[in-house]
C-alpha cells in the first residue's frame, strides 16, 4: 500500500481523499493556492504545499507546480479527486513518467473515453445501446443534413470534445440545423480548442441514469447499481439519488449489463461512471463515461455500503477488487443535495463571501461531505459547490422526509446558498411522483418567470 | 513540505485559531445588547456611546433628559440572511413571551405551565383590572393544571397597570402575567 | 398516527426524537427548563413550553408540569428519551389516566422490569440464565452468609433498586460480606429510599453484552441484535459497539435467543434493552433489563438499518412491528463514542461552559447526535454528555480507524471534553484486540495512576 | 402553548432566531470590541473615540474634547482554550512558513514549488551569503523543479541580511528565501 498520497484537488473532495487515507494509515500531502491557505484540506492534512496563487491554472492546474510538489514530500501516488486534471490524460502519462502513480484509469482509457466520438465506437463495439446519430464526426453542412434525413429530426450537435452539457445545440428543422451546426462548431473551436462536432438523435423529456464502474488492475469489473441524476438545472447536477425511483427491475439489470459491457470492452480500471439518457419508452442510450469518480459517488456509497475513494487507492496499489462481482443487493435509498453558494433569486449568480454563521444537520442516516467551518471565506476562483448534504433512509419516501429535515436544520450564512431552492424541489408534488424528466427543473423556472412577467406587466 | 518543516512553520495551530473564532459568540438578545452597553457606561464614566453595526444602531448618552434612543429596527434582516429555511441557531428567548418589553422587575410571573383565568368561573368579576391597587398576597388569577384550579398571589404592592395574557391563554413557566408598578 | 408529540426530555435525545417527528410529519413540543431556553432542542421543535427551574425536580422530573404541557398543547402522546422519567412507572400511569399515551412500554412492565429481584425471576422463568444467587431479597446476615456458602465466593451484593452500577458491593471472604451486608443496605436506603438487597456469584473479568428488543401492542416481539458495551468506566458506557468484536455466531445466536424469551415472557411492547454479563467460560447472564430507549441505541440503527424512535412512534400508535421476526443480518461494524463535558485529568469532573469553538467531523459513514452549537452554554444541572459520535464501516478495524479519524476531526472549545481520553482507548493495542473486560478502563487508570505515583516520589 | 398562542408570542420563530443569532453572534464580538476601546480610553485621557471597521462604527465620548483616531489590530486575544486535539479550525497562513516573522515586503519569495540549491552544482560557491550585496537580476539561487534546475534572479537591489531556507530544503510557492534590505 502507498505510505504517502498527494492530492491534487481541494474543498470537500479533498477532505473525502485525507479522509479514507487517514482511515487506511497513509499520509497525505495537501496543495493549495494562495486563495486556499485556510481551507480545511491544508488543515486536515499531514502535509501541505502551497503550489500558486489563486486562479486555477497558477495552480491546481499547474501540472509542474502538483509534480514538484509531489517529488519534495516523497509521495508515490496522485489522487485527482474530479474536475481539475482528474480527466487530463496528459497529466496522468507526466505523473507515470515521473514514477508517481495517477489514482485513476489508464492515460490511454481516459484519452479514448474522453473522446466522446471514439467513446460511442467503444459503446457501439461493446454491443451497449447508442442514440442513432452520424457515427463519427459531421464535416460539414451537406453531411450534417443527410444525418438528420436519416435519424429525423429533432437532432442534437455535440461537440466531441464537449461535456457536462456544455457545446450542444438542438435543432428542430433543416434550417436550424444548418445555423446551429455552424453555431455549434465556432463555439467548440472557442470553448475546447477543437471545433469537430457529431450529431445524434435529440432523447426528448429523458432521465438521467448513469451506472458506478469500478475496476481493478487485473481486467476485474464490476458495478455498483445506478444513479439517478435527473434533477438538473442548465445540464448541472442538482439532486441526486440511488437507486433511481423510476426503474424497473428488469430495467435495472439492463443497464447495469450494458454499462458493465463497456467497462469490460476497455478494459477499466479505477473508478468510473457511464451515463446513459433514458428515454419515454424506456429505452437506455450511452451517453459518455466520466473517468474519474464523480461528485455524487456518496449516494453509491451509502445504499452499498462500499468506500468507493478507497477501493481506488487500493486498486490503484495493485490490490485486487474487493466488490463481488456478482450483483450486489442495494440497502434503502439515498439522496444527495449539492449546497452551491449561488443565489437562486438572482440567476444563481455565484456568492462568494465569509461564513458567518455555520450548523450543520446531524442525526441517524444524515452525511455531510463539505470544507465549510464558520469563518470560512468563499474563494471567487473555484467551483460554487460548498457542501453535499447525503440522507440515508429504508425508503424513497423517508429518504426525502429526511432530506427536507436536514436541510431544515441547516444554517449557512454570510453567502446566498441553494439549499432552500432545493428544498423546494424536494417539497414538491412532482419530485416526489418521480415523474419528471430533465427539463424539470429548467421549465418549473421558465414557467414561474413566465408568471412573475405577467404579474409585472399588470 | 517535510514533516519537521511544517512543524517549524509559523502558520498558526490549529487550538489557537479556534480561539480567535471563539470571540464571536456570546450575548443574548438585542435587549441584552442595550443593557450591556449601560453596563459598560456605568463601570466607566464614557458619557456618550454610538454603535452601529449592519442593521444595529445604537445611541446612548448619559445625562438629564431621555436616557437613551434606540435607532430601530432593532430585529431586522442581519447583514446576510441565509436561504429562507428554518434555522436552528440560538437565541435568548424574550423575557416577555407575547407581550412588548417590559422592565423585569414589574412583572409577576406565572409559577407553573397551564392556563391562565382571570376569574374564578366563567361568570364572576375579574380578580383585576388594568389601573387597580393590587396588594402583597392577593388572588389575581387562576392558573388551571392538570385539572386543578390554582390561585395566583401578588408578591408585591402597587398598581396594576397591564395585564399581558388573555383570559383563557395557555402560559408557560415564569411567564410574565402582569406588571404592577 | 399522532398528530402532535410531546418530548418529556432535552439534550441530544430530544433532539433525536424531534428528528424523528419531523421525518414522520408529527408536530413536536419542546419542553425546557429556564437554564435550557436557549437549548437546540427548544429552536427545532414545532412548539416550545417552559416547564420550570433548572434543576431537573423542578422542570424535566415535574410531572405535573410535564402533563399541563402537553394538555395545553394538544399533545397526544408523550416521549420520554431516556433518563429522567422514562423509566418511571407512575409517570406512565399518569399520562394514561389524563389520556396521553406514553411512549415506551406499559407501567406494569416496566414496574416489574425496574425491580431487579422481581426480573431475575421473570428471566428464570423465562428460562434465561442467570447468575447463581439468592433468588430474591437477603434479609439478614445469616441468610447471606448462607448464600454465599452455597454459592461460592466471590459474591456480589446489590440493591433492589439499583441500577447503573450504583448500590453494589464484591464480597470475598465471610468478613468482607459481613461488612459489606450492612453497607449496602445502608447506602441502598440513603440512594433509593429501599434498603433491600440481594446477592448473586461475581462475574470475574465480564464482558458487556446487551440485546436490543422491540415489541408492538399485539405480542410481536423482535430482537435487532447484540450490542457490546464493555468499555466502561466506573460502570458508566463509554463506547458501545455493535455487533460485539468476540461473539462466536452460536454465542450471538444464543443472547439473542435468551432476550427474546424474556421479552416474550413479559409481552415486551416498545423498545427495549436486555443487559448480560458474558463470562470468560462464554456463558451469559441475565443483568437486567432498561424499559426504554438507550443512549447507545444508534450503533444498532446505522448496522440494522432501522430506526428505532420511528418504530417506538409507530408501536405506540397502535401499529404492528415493522421489523421482521426472522434474525436480521447486521451491515457492517458500528461504534459510539460519548463526548462528555468532563475533565479527564480532573478525575472527569463535570466541565460546563460555553462551547467557544465547535466543529462536527463529517464525510463518510460517520453520524453526530449532538446538541451543541457554537456559543451553547452547557448548563451545569443535567448530565454531562455533549455528543455521541457514531461511525459505521465495513468492518471492525475500518470504523475503529474512521473513529479515530472523526475523533480528529471534532473541535469542541470552551469545554473540557473526554474526546481524547476515549480516542486514546480506541488507538490501544487492547482495545483493537478485543481482549479486555469491563475493568479495562479502571484498571488502566490505576495503572496510570500508580506510575505517577511512583514517579512523583522518586 | 396552542398554535395561535405560539404565533402570537414574541418567541421568535425558528427562522428569526436564525437570523438573530447571525446578528447575536456579530454583535456580541463588537461588543467585546466596545469594551477593549473602554479600556483603552480609561487607560488613557482620550476623550472621544471613533472606530470603524468592516461595517462596525463605534464612537465614545467622554466629555468634551479632541476626536481619535484609531486603527489599531483589534482582533487580538482569544478567550477559552480547549483540550489538546487536532483541530481544524481557521486562520491565516502567515506570510513566511518555517520562519521568523519578517518585513513582508523585504524578503524574495520563491516563484516556484521545488528544491532550493544555493549554488550551481554541489562543488561550485554559492550564489550569495549573507551579507553580500545583490542587483536586480542577479541570480540568487536554483531551485529545482521536475528535474529542471530554475535559477530564480533579484527583484531588487540591496544588502543580503538573511537567508531563510537550507541548501537542499523544499520550498512552497511564495515562500520567503532571502532578506534584502
Amino acid at each position: 500500500m502507498f505510505k504517502k498520497i498527494l492530492i491534487a484537488n481541494r474543498g470537500e473532495i479533498a477532505l473525502r481523499i485525507i479522509r479514507a487515507c487517514k482511515e487506511m494509515s497513509i499520509k497525505t500531502v495537501a496543495v493549495y493556492s494562495t486563495a486556499d491557505a485556510d481551507s480545511l484540506h491544508v488543515h486536515l492534512a499531514d502535509e501541505s504545499v502551497c503550489i500558486g496563487r489563486g486562479p486555477s491554472k497558477e495552480s491546481y492546474l499547474n501540472i509542474p507546480a502538483l509534480i514538484s510538489a509531489a517529488e519534495i514530500t516523497d509521495a508515490e501516488a496522485i489522487h485527482p479527486g474530479y474536475g481539475f486534471l482528474a480527466e487530463n490524460a496528459h497529466f496522468a502519462e507526466v505523473c507515470a513518467s515521473c514514477q508517481i502513480k495517477f489514482i485513476g484509469p489508464k492515460p490511454e482509457v481516459m484519452r479514448l473515453m474522453g473522446d466522446k466520438v471514439q467513446a460511442i465506437g467503444m459503446a457501439k463495439k461493446a454491443g451497449t445501446p447508442t442514440t442513432p446519430g452520424s457515427d463519427g464526426p459531421v464535416k460539414d453542412e451537406k453531411q450534417a443534413l443527410e444525418v438528420a434525413k436519416r435519424i429525423k429530426y429533432p437532432v442534437i450537435i455535440k461537440a466531441s470534445a464537449g461535456g457536462g452539457g456544455r457545446g450542444m445545440r438542438v435543432a428542430h428543422t433543416d434550417l436550424s440545423l444548418a445555423q446551429a451546426f455552424q453555431t455549434c462548431r465556432a463555439e467548440a473551436e472557442a470553448a475546447f480548442g477543437n471545433p469537430e462536432v457529431y450529431i445524434e438523435k435529440y432523447v426528448e423529456d429523458p432521465r438521467h441514469i448513469e451506472v458506478q464502474i469500478m475496476g481493478d488492475e487485473y481486467g476485474n469489473v464490476a458495478h455498483l447499481g445506478e444513479r439517478d441524476c435527473t434533477i438538473q438545472r442548465s445540464h448541472q447536477k442538482l439532486i441526486e439519488e440511488a437507486p433511481s425511483g423510476v426503474l424497473t427491475p428488469k430495467q435495472r439489470k439492463a443497464v447495469g449489463k450494458y454499462a458493465l459491457r463497456l467497462a469490460k470492452e476497455v478494459k477499466y480500471s479505477s473508478a468510473g461512471t457511464i451515463e446513459f439518457l433514458l428515454n419515454k419508452e424506456g429505452e437506455f442510450y450511452f451517453m459518455e463515461m466520466n473517468t474519474r469518480v464523480q461528485v455524487e459517488h456518496p449516494v453509491t456509497e451509502q445504499i452499498m455500503g462500499v468506500d468507493i475513494i478507497k477501493e481506488q487507492i487500493r486498486v490503484a496499489a495493485g490490490e485486487k477488487l474487493s466488490i463481488p462481482k456478482t450483483e450486489m443487493e442495494p440497502r434503502g435509498h439515498a439522496i444527495e443535495c449539492r449546497i452551491n453558494a449561488e443565489n437562486p433569486d438572482d440567476n444563481f449568480r455565484p456568492s462568494p463571501g465569509t461564513i458567518t454563521t455555520y450548523h450543520v444537520p446531524g442525526g441517524p442516516g444524515v452525511r455531510v461531505d463539505t470544507h465549510l467551518y464558520q469563518g470560512y471565506k468563499v474563494p471567487p476562483y473555484y467551483d460554487s459547490m460548498l457542501a453535499k448534504i447525503i440522507v440515508h433512509a429504508p425508503n424513497r419516501n423517508e429518504a426525502i422526509n429526511r432530506m427536507i429535515r436536514a436541510l431544515d436544520e441547516l444554517v449557512v450564512e454570510g453567502v446566498h446558498t441553494t439549499a432552500a431552492f432545493l428544498r423546494g424541489i424536494l417539497a414538491s408534488e412532482t419530485f416526489r411522483s418521480g415523474k419528471y424528466s430533465t427539463h424539470y427543473v429548467d421549465d418549473m423556472r421558465k414557467k414561474k418567470e413566465k408568471a412573475a412577467d405577467k404579474e409585472s406587466k399588470k | 513540505m517535510s514533516e519537521s518543516k511544517k512543524n517549524e512553520s509559523s502558520k498558526p495551530s490549529p487550538k489557537k485559531e479556534g480561539n480567535m473564532t471563539s470571540k464571536k459568540v456570546k450575548v443574548s438578545s438585542k435587549l441584552a445588547l442595550v443593557q450591556d452597553v449601560i453596563q459598560l457606561m456605568d463601570a466607566s464614566d464614557i458619557s456618550e456611546i454610538s454603535f452601529e453595526q449592519a442593521g444595529v444602531k445604537i445611541h446612548l448618552r448619559r445625562g438629564p433628559g431621555v436616557p437613551f434612543q434606540m435607532a430601530a429596527p432593532m430585529m431586522s434582516a442581519p447583514v446576510m440572511s441565509a436561504p429562507a429555511m428554518s434555522a436552528p441557531a440560538p437565541a435568548a428567548t424574550a423575557a416577555a413571551p407575547g407581550a412588548a418589553p417590559v422592565a423585569a422587575g414589574n412583572t409577576q410571573n406565572s409559577p407553573m405551565v397551564g392556563t391562565f383565568y382571570r376569574a374564578s368561573s366563567p361568570d364572576a368579576k375579574a380578580f383585576i383590572e388594568e389601573g387597580d391597587k393590587i396588594e402583597v398576597g392577593q388572588v389575581y388569577c387562576i392558573i388551571e393544571a392538570m385539572k386543578l384550579m390554582n390561585e395566583v398571589k401578588s408578591e408585591k404592592a402597587g398598581k396594576v397597570t397591564k395585564i399581558l395574557v388573555q383570559n383563557g391563554q395557555a402560559v408557560e413557566f415564569n411567564q410574565p402575567l402582569i406588571v404592577v408598578e
